[in-house]
């Protein structure tokens, strides 16, 4: 034996099968009828809610699971029921329906020429809200464009949020970002970005920095399925990890990227949830559209946080009702029926249901309530634009175009800004 | 000839190369049922089958990563990045592998990608869809860089750069997409239709990279410009009734220096506009080129008008665009001198 | 109830613990003693081999064992022997020792100054050499720095190799790169790259165009554990797994990145292996440094691919009993003894042993295979330098630096070339 | 005052600020235990604790991603990229968001971040151990730039960038670190020891960022310079006896406009030198001010001396590498005109 190579094998069997690139099917397509057949139907109230100080390894069965607390009767059962008391449920309620009039009010201004630019969140609102309710109020928040509910249950101005769609002269912002990009300091609100993904490590960088201070306060990140392949997804999983990081890591699959099903983000057999395995961190995943289920699913996380037993991936399991921005025609990638035949219904009318269930509202006062708050939005939108509408202006000068991209302006910009004679 | 828009041209350039060559695939965010959020893939997922053009997982990165896999393989995979402002998360592969590739293998292995990306602003996209990023690859040996300002550039540029052996980094003014901008968005927008350039053939024809055009010929003051700004400065000669040459340079690298000198030589005066930041933009690269060719002819300071060295702002787009203006300004400072 | 934010909660009892940073201790620091505590004992054989078609699920397991063939006594038990004839056994004990034999005089040769750099494998040699028998010889690989024996077991002749290390004018790669950063076309040895992890995609997007080919090879990739903290890592995983791409993805746990150990590279309380579970792939966990379940994992796991099964994740658990690299230093950060009291031992005395139990070597035939391989690596290196070194040269002319940047010389490198005088 | 190296001097900056500022944490890849693999942190983890100086995962945009969050709370982030050549991955996070931070957010947040990596050739590293890669985050508006020369400048500019409220990319020449080097290779080493700017205080002390130096006057042409180059071009003026003023500009954005202006004036005649690459490097930027500001004055073309724009090829180093020589020789051609 003098060589180092393996004896020739056989050549591959001529019959052996040819290999075959696998293309996720884009189905159902628009005029087909909805196909939820990959979403199995969780019965509520089924997964145990451990204790907040359990190995992460105990919690890597939800991920092939679903928390739920609202049962198809609008009752609340299982472990996960965080038993909230009824006036807690109805303010809730009211910021679900007060962020779904808000979005509702914007997307119109933006068909009306008065913003160039907005994004709902329809159907997704018991995330924002129930998680900003769950959550102390300044735990720092790091969310994407689609967490306006937080904002609003933070009890945040309607006014200023207007105004910064309107990119008005009291738009907080200046003018400079495109509407919903956010930034809140005072509501421990981190800035919007455009990019994707960015803020994920943002988050685990931040609750690091709270852990080396001694700090008491969490912080919390939001990430669409969609823009879980990006690298920022892993280098916050990874760090957070490593550093055991105090920081409650949501995935939002609202089952749709633009025109890209979650299939294309590769949720095909197998969860976003489960993304988390591999690194060691705790993992839950729930019902996005159950008030109740993410409220007590963000108190587990956040406690299990604080306690020092570190981060936890919860994936926030929904439907993106509306389209994906006002640039976006969804009737060309899917049926238009979708959001309605969605199997976990909407989070608004599911906790209303629960609230009348329980004697504590009425359809009467759930009418009553979306009129006033469409009249509040109304009111409130009339006000911001006597500061100004992006069609109209006015807007912020054009020298401010020149501060804030340094602490002090270096001469190049000061010079810029004389070239264009301010 | 049928008259396209740079967004039907640019999806006849596609259609005809998946026709042509089998090697060829297609994909990036949204390119394939949807067909791309500024249409440019429309059809072509129906017309070709899902295998050769498809969407992606959204992770730039990711795409250049298989890409350069593709590439070795000996496909000819061409990549959609949704817009320029997210090409970040791809650099690594772009330079580290792509542009590094064929080098470092000793001419083993090579990159034969082309990533298109929607540039500049105009639309109102705010800071993260509206920049022009060139600078950061014309930098990058082992990168070919390609800007547009028309439809038959657009399908003509995007066939040699698909048929290149070498990364082609594609980019589109996405404010042309749908008609040619003169940067006076107070005026109605015009469609292609009316435009010469607008002229494309059906089929298959190259417009061979690394060649200038002149668009307008002048004696007094020349102007280098590509992509949106092409049309910003043929308005800007316009309105100030400037006698100016105005070359259109399409490709940035490799760049036609010999157009440049010629015209600069005859000129003696040049202008330089770039919607991009100026610090470091391309412009600085002609400048330091144009004093090093044709010092002894310059009888003015080249001038460079450019977006400000700032992100580019959501309201006040206007006021960063270098429009007609400036770029008009510019002309008579590199007159006056 | 006007209000749409959640009421006052009590403020964070003071007396609740603090949050605190954890950052992975260093340990045993130099001069400690060796612990392997972290290292459960797997015993060999103990793990089932299913059938190459099974769901990617039912790996998941996996994850969290020891796949193992060759047990203490040197018997090759259980599942996953892959029963290799003798003859080949020996092949591939003796690539693993040319392959030691080559890494000892290169790094030699480095002290000596007749190279710049080098990197050895030393007790990592099962890997390259193991994968390569199990693999087919045109299956595309795109390894990293440390899998040379994979190009040694695919007979790549040393003097070739040995070119690159000195840049001489025999260099393939005409001095351009560091030394072991081969490419080898002809022996489907991808280009290596000095970026770490950027290989793990292109393996992908080679095997997602095998599969559009319609054709028959596989790829199969190689990383670092500490290199899958990097994008590529995530972007690999997240392709094979949306595509189904016939590629085997092997992690290389050997404990170090540099002076940083694998829980910094997020190790603790995990395994890499189970990196794979959440994108829904297939995962083994072998025992690297045992030749016949790297080469029975590698051969299960090749077969899945060429039968349209998809993409494998592979962690090869084994140790890096050499310096990082010729400029690395471990004495500064980790015991010396720690090579030796690795649990899984030594790959080639392990082999070596298996085969003296089956009669078909001896202890004799072992020393003097050694030195016989000493002899011909010396001799190679001799014929190489006459070559030249990079010491000495001669090296290829200046003049070829700007070719190969572009298929065609631009005129702004034709011009660079004339102002260089050429 | 003790003669440091400039890996000593760096190190010292890092314990004053450590000492100075709880909020500075400092981390990397093997910049913990052991110190990094140049050992500019040797022993700050044993002296500070592993809170405050640490080992991250291989991931330099996770890096740059935990010390945007990190200096959102109200950390001052010191990173550490182990190559320049390996910041790739960590463009996105550290354009997108650490560069445009303080601007989106109307100056609600800010990222103090400071980002170190060795860089330039000179050590045999080949191309992904050698590059120099300033000229893409110079374009970045939002970021500043700094290459110090010599352990006085490394030591009190690092404090500054440590303690600058904005995102500052801080690039050590790595052929530095234990001694000035003049391009020739073929002499024998020389240690910091000998040199003026080797004597650093021990304590505390800062370098303004944005002022150049001069660090040779001259007459007959003024040589712009940062980094490595500084010493290349002082041996150039030497062995070709020209009266060269040189100017070490330190910080490259902001950049020290009026110094660069006043010395041109002075002289008429300009050479720049880098080792980066040449098309779109920092030169081409500062070829392009140096013409609007002093067109009148200058005598002959600004000449760029530069690395080739090719990778930074393993056994040429030396040929790639504008030594001694080239620089001369751009001096001789900017005094001929
Ligand atoms: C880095 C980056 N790449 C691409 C885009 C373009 N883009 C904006 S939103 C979007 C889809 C995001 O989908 P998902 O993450 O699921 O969030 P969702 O909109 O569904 O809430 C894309 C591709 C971007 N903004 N940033
Ligand atoms: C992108 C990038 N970052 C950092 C480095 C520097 N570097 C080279 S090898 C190495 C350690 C790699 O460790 P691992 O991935 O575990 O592979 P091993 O050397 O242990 O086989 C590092 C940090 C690099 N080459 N590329
Ligand atoms: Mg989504
Ligand atoms: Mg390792």
């Amino acid at each position: 034996m003098d060589t180092v190579t393996a004896p020739e094998q056989p050549a591959p069997d001529a019959a052996a099968p040819r290999l075959k690139l696998h293309i996720p099917p884009h189905h159902p397509a628009p005029g087909e009828a909805p196909d939820f057949s990959y979403v199995p139907r969780f019965p509520a109230g089924a997964v145990e809610r451990p204790d907040i100080g359990v190995p992460a390894r105990a919690t890597h069965p939800f991920a092939y699971q679903l928390i739920r607390v609202l049962d198809d009767d609008g009752e609340a059962v299982g472990d996960w029921n965080p038993h909230i008391d009824p006036e807690t449920l109805r303010r809730g309620l009211r910021a679900m329906m007060l962020t779904r009039a808000y979005d509702d009010r914007m997307f119109r201004q933006q068909r009306q020429g008065k913003i160039t630019f907005y994004m709902k969140c329809t159907g997704e609102e018991a995330i924002g809200v129930g998680q900003a309710f769950a959550l102390a109020p300044d735990d720092m928040a790091f969310p994407y464009y689609r967490q306006q509910g937080l904002l609003i249950a933070r009890g945040w101005p309607l006014l200023d949020m207007m105004c910064q769609c309107y990119s008005n002269a009291c738009d907080r912002l200046k003018g400079r970002q495109l509407p919903v990009l956010y930034s809140v300091r005072e509501a421990s609100f981190f800035s919007l970005a455009g990019n994707l993904g960015c803020q994920f490590p943002h988050a685990v960088g931040w609750a690091m920095a709270s852990a080396y201070k001694g700090d008491r306060r969490i912080a919390v990140s939001w990430i669409g399925e969609g823009s879980t392949a990006e690298p920022d997804f892993h280098h916050a999983l990874t760090f957070a990890a490593v550093y055991r990081a105090p920081v409650v890591l949501n995935v939002v699959n609202n089952q749709w990227a633009i025109s890209s099903h979650q299939e294309i983000a590769g949720g095909d057999g197998t969860t976003f949830a489960s993304r988390a395995i591999g690194y060691g961190l705790a993992c839950l995943r729930v019902d996005g559209n159950d008030f109740l289920a993410v409220y007590g699913a963000t108190q587990w996380a956040a406690a299990r946080a604080r306690a020092n037993h570190g981060a936890t991936m919860i994936e926030l399991f929904t439907y993106r009702a509306a389209p994906h921005s006002t640039s976006d025609d969804p009737s060309r990638y899917r049926p238009a029926e979708e959001a309605q035949s969605w199997p976990y219904g909407d989070p608004i009318e599911r906790l209303s249901r629960h609230l009348i269930r329980l004697g504590e509202w009425s359809p009467e006062r759930q009418t009553q309530l979306a009129s006033e708050l469409a009249d509040e939005v109304r009111e409130t939108a009339r006000e911001a634009e006597r500061y100004g509408t992006m069609e109209t202006g006015p807007h912020f000068s054009a020298k401010t175009m020149f501060e804030d991209v340094f602490k002090e302006m270096p001469w190049h910009l000061r010079r810029q800004r004389q070239e264009m004679g301010m | 000839m049928p008259a396209m828009t740079m967004v039907q041209a640019l999806n006849s350039a596609l259609e005809v190369m998946l026709a042509r060559d089998p090697g060829v695939v297609i994909f990036g965010e949204d390119v394939g049922f949807y067909g791309g959020v500024f249409r440019v893939t429309e059809g072509l997922q129906q017309k070709h089958g899902q295998e050769r053009v498809f969407d992606t997982p959204i992770a730039e990165g990711g795409m250049l990563g298989v890409a350069v896999g593709m590439g070795a393989y000996g496909l000819r995979p061409v990549v959609e990045i949704q817009f320029a402002d997210y090409i970040y998360p791809a650099t690594d592969q772009l330079i580290s592998a792509a542009a590094r590739l064929r080098y470092r293998s000793g001419g083993e292995f090579w990159a034969p990608i082309t990533v298109r990306a929607p540039c500049g602003g105009g639309i109102f996209g705010g800071q993260t869809h509206s920049q022009s990023v060139e600078a950061i690859f014309t930098h990058v040996c082992g990168l070919k860089t390609v800007i547009p300002s028309n439809p038959y550039d657009a399908k003509g540029l995007l066939i040699s750069a698909i048929e290149d052996d070498d990364p082609v980094v594609f980019f589109e003014p996405k404010r042309l997409y749908h008609g040619p901008f003169d940067g006076h968005p107070e005026r109605p927008a015009v469609p292609w239709s009316a435009h010469k350039q607008a002229e494309v053939p059906e089929g298959y024809f190259a417009v061979p990279l690394g060649r200038a055009a002149v668009v307008r010929e002048g004696a007094a003051v020349t102007v280098l410009v590509y992509g949106t700004m092409v049309h910003v400065a043929l308005a800007a000669a316009e309105e100030a009734g400037i006698d100016a040459e105005i070359v259109d340079l399409r490709t940035l690298l490799p760049l036609d220096i010999d157009t440049i000198v010629d015209s600069v030589k005859k000129t003696g005066r040049c202008v330089i506009a770039h919607e991009a930041t100026r610090t470091c933009g391309f412009g600085a690269e002609l400048a330091a080129l144009v004093q090093e060719h044709c010092f002894y002819h310059l009888e003015a300071p080249i001038v460079r008008v450019t977006g400000w060295d700032t992100p580019y702002p959501h309201a006040l787009e206007w006021d960063y665009f270098p429009g007609p203006a400036r770029v008009a300004d510019g002309l008579r400072r590199a007159l006056e001198g």
